[in-house]
């Protein structure tokens, strides 16, 4: 057995254990039990960046490919479940699993009162291996399964207590919305099987370079269209919002750190398609760059805690799309690494708000909390900063790479827009989580007899760790470190030297940004200061109504397509189709009827059938 | 026995029938009920010999048994399997004593009726399978027929008389024509080759004009298409499916269907090659059809039952996109998918069968809320709904995903509208899951609303299990039909010059 | 002063036999105490048995100056013809007594009714054809008005007469006109002379006045109409015999005349013939949709069945004369078990005719509703019975035949699919449970008046007819071997 | 030398008439009668159409018709008097009771 | 010459058949039918079918006729049919198709008429006849009285006096 097999192993084995017997089990262990098996898995990624790291040096590209098993095959078709252990895969992993360890901990304080916690940690493990199995995959069949499998993870955890309607829905929401673009992922797939007549990552990575510039754009852009999906980009970001409806530890988890990266993954994953796609790849930074200001803007204007903080995933996804599409992948995946310490911080910080006022989450009636939920707090302030890209916290350094990626891509495509907008999301990012700080944390208590307390250690601990996270991660891609991740992932994602790439004034982009960072933090600290929270007229409702983007879905496709499965239902199908149907018979037995009045019942008139039916025959005998 | 394994296999059922006909008294019902069973356990266990003696390798036909039957009409018992009817076989062998089981509770009155008429009727489900002889296979493809309808006619719901009519008339009225076409071919083949024959196999062996197949596909196809059913001829279904008892509607739903299927696959290549590769792109549209309509009209249903009718379009519509993809991942998939529908849709008319059982409801509406009453039977709604959204890990992905990729090659817009159904049959499932389990406990049958006995949970079992079994590893049944599959493709290929491609041999 | 013709006797010995037979009836029924009339039975069966065991061995040939013909045909006709007065004789008794009508004269009717059909077969001359049709119609006549104190039954005997004269006056003249062009009324001479005349107005308003007096017996639309009120108010067990025995003298003398002997012109009358089909099956399966009585559902479904067998005669190949004469054997069979299911039953003291007397009858007799369950399928052609393989062999030689044949036979499927529902209908309410609706005013407290007269005659003939019918459908070779070899003789 | 057609023709005319009659009248005494007209007209065509072909066969066949008319006459004139006793009519028009 | 005879024969058959289908007397109708017997009678002695035309007079104007007048009698059917007429259109239908028949017969009957050629010593007389029926025709000849032994048969289970309830369903 496979090292690598053991990764996915351990939390599967912990799923079957909590789904098949964790009711018999006493309440506590569940929680242990997952954590452990996450806890192991983490172990067995650390052993084997350990092994990857002494099989040879840094610099040359390697990756081991760990056969599994031979899954299916029809024709010129083999699925081979294998694992592609290679620095990204080894990265995605750690983050899964460390953050999934830490997150595991955190919830067994967290859910100690829910009557279910067995449900709970079986989703929870099956998730950590369906992701494990994601990012793992050595073949591209193997990673959709991956992919589809997180989807119904998240839809299990965000309709966890399915008694609430909301939740209910908000979970259906967020699957269906996931497979919209599963849907396009599965013919970017068709299309690059029947093109390559392969579905192994190695061999499609290979022959990406040589396949026409319309195909590998189409498949680039329906690939794209899967990830948009799963990682919440406009126009599919819908259902991420709604997905606080979950745990917060889950939305921590799923819906911040890892399941949403998972399309960020994804292009990493096939680098070599998108860069033959250079087309696809403006899409990608541009809708990229769109959906970080679309959602940084909302997150301006909403109440609920945990919303805001899903707006500025949804945001912040959009830089690593821009890096993407900047053709930094290794960038965008640095981004991706601190964005799951900081925002999985923040959102843990989050639920202990929840937890301290039993789960108020409506920041208009929270306020003044710095005071008694101290250490949540700080957490909080250490994850804010980090967010909103303030050196030396983590988030500061990848933004800022990705800026600059942005930048460079304006210089060679003329495409500023990103960079653009980049810069002006950087600046309201910095706003609204000083909004949410302020209202949160500081001035007066909007209800004063309510009386938090600070969360339990296994609460806090997994808080701390990821704030010393959120503080130093930036190290792993900071210049005076010697950037270690990036060149690590070099080794998969090589940098692509764009011609005519002129290199930008670094200096004064950083200036920039930092600016952006604090001008953004000053003016959101002014603007709440007291906790009063600016409306901004028309524009206020327009963004708190998120754009009236969820509308107008509900008003132009949802609305629409079940109104059209009635009328089919109803008119046509009843109606028309078997309407049919039932005209058949009914008129055949409306003639059976007829025919039966013909029988009177006189012989005379028998006789006078005979003599016709005589005549008639006779005629036609005769004239014939 | 093993000279006679098939014969063995298609009479064991209505030979128990019989004798538990004559020897039990119509009282002694769970004698009854424990006879039935066993006799389908028994065919399972012949079902078993088959596979074992069945050899993968060879895309022929195997087991060959033929008998000169009326020999003055050139009519012969001919019946052999291959690879295509080996997988439907088994899962006939299989679903039939899970059907049983299934009613052991809810089928209360005429017991014993009841069991003749689900023995009589796996006899003839598995003689259309296997037959190779046209009348043969005409004789238990309307023999079908009765059985199933006085299944629905006699157990069935407040409806029952009109769906067990509609039911035989509909597809009575579309068979009859294939006779028609059958005896045409007949006649062809004599003038042909010198020799009064409905041997599938020797017919096969002419290749008859284009304008004539057209005609006599068409005959066929039209029997088959109503079966399936291929929108628009689908409007039997959702009444039958609504008023039979469970039983029925697992049987019809996993067995019955397939019958359609199964001819086309069967008949096509082997009668009418030309024809069906002019009609694939007919048959295509007309799957799309139904996979998308299929789905939409499933999301506006009020009944359970209904919905699953629906969604049985919309599935079948799957199967017939991969038939009309004409390739190997298309066929294969088809394959799969024929046996995934069958088990998945036959584990979903259970799970309505078990609420039905305690409430005697279908609306969604009654229901709300069971997830918190009955934990265990949510578990199995859960794993059986996302097999039929064709989650991947389950049977159903494996299926749609062959259908789709064949689809894809032979046009990307045939896949990419069948994709469309991937995200309705989501919807829709996902819709009445949470209408029936989520929210909050409505009142209404509350306390009638008891979690799965084992009884319950043995009839499940063997569902999951196939549903994870096929959805992780498949291949011992793609590699079994494997063969058989590229023999029949063989068939669509047109004839260079004046040679036939062979036809599929006969072996022992 | 001519000699005397030799008489070939040993040719006709099987309706000697039989007519032998119901001579010894009349007689043993002058001196019979009213106690012992089973004895009568005994005779009539004896006698029809003996007729069949003659005939299988008579030899083939022609006497009587070509009048009479014993060939293939009129081999299987003659023996379809006793097996079903056979049954016919089985059916009566019980129910006689029931419904006190025990005459010895039934059964000399019934056989010489008998003698008629045998003889039909066996005419090779147009007057011959006509005495014994007259033979056969007379008894027919009487049997139908055989309860005549019930006015129905006067009805139907008085209906039946008036119209079986009328029709019986046109095919009279049908034989003068062929009689004026060719100056014979024997069947080859007609036949060879006609080839010359083919164009001869007069020869085509005689044949088609033959097919009138002939598709009268047979009941084809539009001479069926008589068949409905005449099976209804008939007594039971006439009914079922003469809605057998007729259909096998008239259709084997259709063969006879047309295919056989005017094989030659089929260009003239197939079209004809097969419009006559087309609108027999369609009118004849569509009214019987709506009957609420069983006799007369039967009796419309006997049109039908008509219709289905004229298909056979006009495509007229060797193959489609087996194909009907294999019909007919099993039509014999499969109606007179309809009958006799029918036969068996009593509701509230009446005869049970109405399809909703039957409701419940699963409850009552699960194994004649099973028997009778089996006689519906068979007559509505679905497999594995023994009406399947009758359509079937039908439909195919007409189909063989090109695409006139083709298009009778869609119409024949189609028209059998009809059929289906209001077969199945009758089944169906015997199946399901006896709903409120279905019970009968007057219906004793033990829920259903329905009563089973057990007979072991009436048994025997369910089982002889039923298992006859189960051989027909699964394992038809040796029956239809040999037809197919009669047949065969035919050219 | 009166040719056949003449006879041909007054047998046609008196066939028309009983079937008309038939047709026409209710009594069913009457009716009988115009049957016995139809059988009579076959007969001049039989007779006719023996003297054409100087054959003794139309002879013949007008000897079985009348043995079957008498016979009809017989069967019918009972049936006709057992309907009387149940139903104090001839009226054929009145046997009805049978439809459908 | 046999014009002279022909003419009024056949004028009195057309007008007797004409009377027995338009009488409103059952009794006038029987007359008109023993005028038409006669009149055909005496058609059969033209076309040399002596033997014919005295069976014709014995059986049918001594037997069948005597025996229409009995039952006549015996029913006092004589009253005419009464004037409600359940099948109004019955009559015109009748008259119409009717009339078709009639040219369909005649067009069919005359292709057929041919000449007469004188007839040969004693054609139709009893012994030809009688020749023929016990030589050729001696199977429908003892068939025909298997009929006559039905029709007696026949009378005896339609005439005789019925048991109580007998029959009644």
């Amino acid at each position: 057995m496979p090292t690598a097999a053991l990764l996915l192993l351990w939390p599967l084995a912990g799923w079957l254990v909590n789904g098949l017997v964790g009711r018999f089990l006493p309440r506590w262990l569940p929680g242990v039990v997952a954590s452990a098996a996450t806890g192991a898995s983490l172990v067995t990624a650390l052993t084997l960046l350990v092994a990857h790291q002494r099989a040879a040096p840094v610099e040359g590209a390697r990756a081991a490919v760990v056969p599994l098993f031979s899954w299916f095959g029809a024709g010129g078709l083999a699925v081979d479940a294998s694992l592609l252990v290679d620095a990204l895969s080894l990265t995605m992993a750690l983050v899964v699993s460390g953050v999934g360890f830490l997150i595991h901990v955190y919830s067994i304080g967290y859910m100690a009162h829910d009557p279910h916690p067995s449900r709970y940690f079986a989703y929870l493990n099956l998730f950590v291996f369906a992701m494990l199995l994601l990012v793992g995959a050595g073949n591209l069949l193997v990673l959709f399964v991956g992919w589809e499998l997180v989807g119904v993870c998240s839809y299990l955890l965000i309709g966890f207590w399915f008694e609430r309607p909301v939740a209910a829905a908000a979970g259906r929401k967020a699957f269906i919305v996931n497979r919209i673009g599963d849907a396009a992922f599965l013919l970017g797939l068709f299309l690059l099987f029947t093109a390559l007549g392969t579905l192994d990552i190695t061999a499609i990575r290979a022959g990406a370079a040589q396949l026409p510039a319309g195909i590998a754009t189409t498949a680039a852009l329906l690939l794209f269209a899967g990830a948009t999906g799963k990682s919440a980009q406009l126009p599919l970001h819908v259902w991420l919002p709604d997905a606080m409806e979950g745990p917060t530890p889950v939305s921590a988890l799923i819906h911040a750190a890892t399941m949403v990266t998972a399309g960020v993954f994804m292009i990493a994953r096939l680098n070599e398609l998108f860069v033959a796609a250079p087309a696809a790849l403006g899409v990608v930074a541009t809708v990229g760059a769109l959906t970080a200001f679309y959602a940084a803007t909302i997150a301006l204007r909403q109440h609920d805690l945990k919303r805001v903080l899903a707006y500025s995933t949804i945001s912040q996804l959009g830089y690593m799309f821009v890096a993407m599409g900047a053709l930094a992948s290794a960038v965008g995946i640095f981004h991706l690494v601190t964005h799951a310490f900081f925002k999985a911080l923040l959102f843990l910080a989050a639920g202990s708000v929840m937890h301290a006022m039993h789960d108020v989450i409506d920041m208009r009636r929270l306020g003044g909390l710095a005071r008694p939920l101290r250490w949540t707090a700080a957490g909080f302030g250490i994850g804010a900063l980090a967010l909103a890209g303030v050196p030396p916290f983590a988030g500061f350094f990848s933004k800022d790479l990705i800026l600059e990626e942005a930048f460079v891509l304006g210089t060679t495509t003329g495409n500023y827009l990103p960079y653009g907008l980049g810069l002006l999301t950087a600046f309201v990012t910095a706003v609204y989580i000083t909004r949410a700080a302020a209202l949160t944390f500081f001035g007066r208590p909007a209800d004063p007899d309510a009386h938090p307390h600070e969360a339990s250690p296994t609460m806090l601990g997994p808080m701390a760790l990821l704030a010393v996270l959120s503080a130093g991660g930036g190290l792993l891609g900071a210049r005076v470190a010697g950037e270690p991740l990036l060149r690590f992932l070099h080794t998969v994602l090589p940098v692509h030297e764009a011609a005519g790439a002129s290199h930008p004034p670094a200096a004064l982009l950083i200036v920039l940004s930092v600016l952006a960072a604090v001008s953004g933090i000053a003016v959101g600290a002014l603007a709440h200061r007291g906790r009063r929270d600016l409306g901004l007229g028309r524009l206020g409702t327009f963004l708190e109504q998120r754009w009236y983007v969820d509308a107008v879905y509900d008003a132009v496709i949802v609305r629409p397509c079940h109104a059209m499965g009635r009328w089919l239902a109803g008119p046509v199908d009843l109606g028309v189709i078997d309407g049919v149907v039932n005209a058949v018979g009914r008129s055949l037995a409306v003639a059976g009827g007829r025919v039966r009045q013909l029988q009177t019942g006189y012989a005379r008139q028998y006789a006078l059938a005979l003599l016709i039916g005589t005549v008639v025959l006779l005629g036609l005998w005769m004239l014939r | 026995m093993d000279g006679r394994l098939l014969s063995v296999l298609i009479f064991l059922p209505a030979a128990g029938a019989v004798l538990i006909g004559l020897l039990i008294p119509r009282s002694r019902e769970s004698g009854i009920r424990w006879a039935g069973l066993l006799t389908s356990l028994a065919t399972l266990a012949v079902a078993v010999k088959v596979f074992r003696a069945f050899d993968a390798t060879s895309g022929s036909f195997q087991l060959a048994e033929r008998v000169v039957w009326v020999p003055t009409l050139g009519v012969g018992y001919t019946v052999a399997v291959d690879g295509i009817s080996l997988l439907l076989v088994g899962l006939t062998a299989v679903l039939f004593p899970i059907a049983l089981l299934g009613s052991w509770a809810s089928i209360a009155e005429r017991v014993k009726a009841f069991t003749l008429a689900m023995l009589g009727l796996e006899t003839a489900v598995l003689g259309t399978f296997l037959s190779l002889d046209l009348i043969l296979f005409y004789v238990f493809w309307e023999a079908v027929l009765i059985p199933m309808a006085f299944l629905i006619g006699l157990w069935g719901g407040p409806n029952r008389r009109y769906a067990a009519i509609k039911f035989f008339l509909y597809t009575m009225a579309a068979s009859v024509l294939m006779l028609i076409a059958i005896f045409a071919v007949h006649a062809a083949g004599a003038g042909q080759l010198g020799e009064r024959t409905f041997d599938l196999v020797r017919l096969a062996e002419m290749r008859l004009p284009a304008g004539a197949q057209a005609w006599l596909f068409a005959a066929f196809a039209l029997a088959f298409a109503v079966k399936v059913p291929v929108w628009p001829l689908h409007t039997w279904l959702p009444d039958a499916h609504t008023e039979a008892p469970t039983a029925g509607s697992v049987i019809l739903a996993a067995l019955l269907l397939k019958l359609g299927t199964y001819g086309f696959m069967r008949f096509g290549p082997m009668l009418f090659p030309d024809a069906l590769v002019a009609a694939s792109p007919l048959i295509a549209g007309l799957a799309i059809v139904g996979i998308l309509y299929g789905g939409i009209v499933s999301w506006a249903q009020s009944d359970l039952k209904r919905l699953i009718a629906f969604s049985s379009v919309s599935h079948l519509g799957f199967v017939m996109l991969g038939i009309a993809a004409l390739n190997t991942q298309g066929f294969q998939g088809s394959l799969i998918q024929m046996i995934n529908h069958g088990v998945s849709t036959g584990a979903l008319f259970l799970i309505v069968g078990v609420l039905y059982d305690r409430t005697h409801s279908r609306e969604i509406a009654d229901y709300g809320g069971v997830a918190t009453l009955m934990p265990r039977f949510a578990a199995l709604f859960t794993i059986v709904l996302l097999s039929s959204a064709a989650l991947p890990g389950t049977n159903g992905f494996v299926g749609e995903f062959l259908i789709l990729l064949g689809a894809f090659k032979q046009s990307p817009w045939w896949a990419a509208l069948g994709v469309g159904g991937v995200i309705l049959s989501a919807t829709y499932l996902l819709w009445a899951y949470q209408q029936v389990m989520h929210g909050p406990a409505v009142a209404k049958h509350q306390d009638r609303l008891v979690d799965v006995t084992g009884t319950e949970m043995l009839v499940f079992a063997p569902l999951v299990a196939l549903i994870f079994a096929i959805g992780l590893h498949p291949a011992p049944l793609l590699d079994r039909s494997a063969a058989a599959v590229e023999a029949t493709l063989q068939r669509l290929a047109r004839p260079t010059a004046t040679v036939v491609p062979p036809a599929q041999t006969m072996r022992r | 002063m001519t000699a005397l013709p030799d008489l070939p006797y040993r040719l006709i010995a099987p309706e000697l036999v039989v007519l032998a037979a119901a001579v010894v009836v009349l007689l043993v029924d002058l001196w019979l105490d009213p106690g012992a009339r089973g004895s009568l039975v005994a005779i009539s069966l004896a006698g029809l048995a003996g007729a069949t065991m003659v005939g299988l061995g008579a030899p083939d040939g022609t006497g009587f100056a070509e009048m009479y013909v014993r060939d293939g045909l009129t081999r299987v006709g003659q023996t379809v013809a006793l097996a079903a007065a056979a049954m016919g004789v089985l059916v009566a008794p019980e129910y006689l007594r029931r419904f006190r009508l025990e005459r010895g004269e039934y059964y000399f009717l019934l056989l010489v009714s008998t003698v008629g059909a045998m003889l039909m077969a066996a005419s090779r001359d147009l007057l011959m054809l006509f005495l014994a049709l007259e033979t056969l119609s007379v008894p027919l006549y009487v049997l139908a008005a055989f309860a005549r104190a019930s006015s129905r039954s006067q009805e139907a005997g008085i209906k039946y007469f008036l119209l079986g004269a009328f029709a019986s006056g046109f095919f009279l003249y049908g034989v003068a006109l062929l009689y004026g062009v060719t100056g014979t009324t024997r069947l080859p001479g007609l036949a060879a002379v006609l080839a010359e005349h083919a164009s001869s107005l007069t020869a085509a308003a005689g044949v088609g006045l033959l097919v009138i007096g002939l598709g009268f017996k047979a009941a084809l639309v539009p001479f069926h109409t008589w068949a409905p009120d005449v099976y209804e108010g008939a007594p039971f067990p006439a009914a079922a015999f003469m809605s057998v025995v007729a259909k096998i003298g008239a259709f084997v003398a259709l063969v006879r005349v047309f295919p056989v002997t005017l094989g030659a012109l089929a260009g003239q009358w197939a079209v004809i013939l097969g419009v006559l089909a087309a609108i027999t099956m369609i009118v004849g399966n569509l009214a019987a949709l709506a009957q609420t009585s069983y006799k007369r559902l039967l009796a419309y479904s006997s049109v039908a069945h008509a219709g289905y067998l004229l298909v056979g005669v006009t495509t007229a190949t060797p193959q489609a004369v087996a194909a009907v004469l294999t019909y007919l054997a099993v039509y014999a069979m499969m109606g007179t078990g309809a009958f006799a299911v029918a036969i068996a039953l009593e509701r509230n003291g009446r005869e049970a005719d109405r399809v909703d007397d039957y409701a419940g009858l699963y409850a009552r007799a699960p194994l004649l509703a099973v028997v009778a369950g089996w006689f519906m399928l068979s007559l509505a052609g679905l497999p594995p019975t023994g009406g399947f393989i009758a359509k079937a062999g039908v439909f195919m030689a007409a189909v063989d035949a090109g695409p006139a044949g083709v298009t009778l036979a869609i119409i024949g499927v189609l028209t059998s699919v009809i059929s289906v529902y209001y077969y199945l209908r009758v089944a169906y309410v015997m199946f399901a449970a006896p709903a409120a609706g279905d019970a009968v005013a007057g219906d004793t407290a033990g829920g259903t008046g329905l009563r089973v007269h057990v007979s072991p005659l009436v048994n025997a003939a369910l089982v002889i007819t039923a298992l006859a019918v189960l051989q027909m459908g699964v394992l038809p070779a040796r029956v239809l071997a040999f037809v197919q070899q009669v047949a065969g003789l035919l050219k | 030398m009166v040719p056949s057609s003449a006879f041909l023709v007054l047998s046609a005319v008196l066939f028309t008439t009983g079937a008309l009659g038939v047709l026409i009248r209710r009594n069913a005494l009457i009716v009988f009668m115009s049957v016995e007209l139809m059988l009579n007209s076959v007969n001049l065509a039989f007779v006719t159409f023996a003297r054409q072909h100087l054959s003794i066969e139309g002879q013949v066949a007008v000897f079985f018709v009348l043995v079957v008319a008498a016979v009809e006459v017989v069967v019918g004139l009972a049936l006709i008097v057992d309907i009387f006793k149940t139903r104090e009519t001839t009226n054929i028009d009145d046997v009805d009771f049978l439809r459908g | 010459m046999e014009w002279v005879i022909f003419v009024p024969a056949a004028t009195l058959a057309v007008a007797g058949g004409v009377a027995l289908v338009a009488a409103r007397q059952p009794v006038h109708s029987a007359i008109a039918l023993l005028v038409v017997l006669v009149a055909l009678a005496v058609m059969y002695l033209v076309l040399a079918a002596q033997f014919i035309a005295a069976l014709q007079v014995i059986i049918y104007a001594g037997a069948i006729v005597v025996l229409f007048l009995f039952v006549i009698m015996l029913l006092q059917a004589g009253t005419p049919e009464g004037p409600v007429n359940k099948l109004p259109r019955q009559r015109v239908a009748a008259l119409v198709f009717g009339a078709l028949y009639l040219a369909i017969l005649l067009s069919a009957a005359l292709a057929a008429a041919g000449a007469f050629a004188p007839p040969p010593e004693r054609f139709g007389t009893a012994q030809r006849v009688g020749e023929a029926l016990f030589t050729t025709y001696l199977l429908p000849f003892e068939l025909a009285g298997v009929i006559l032994l039905v029709g007696v048969v026949a009378a005896v289970v339609l005439g005789r006096r019925t048991g109580a309830g007998e029959g009644e369903r």
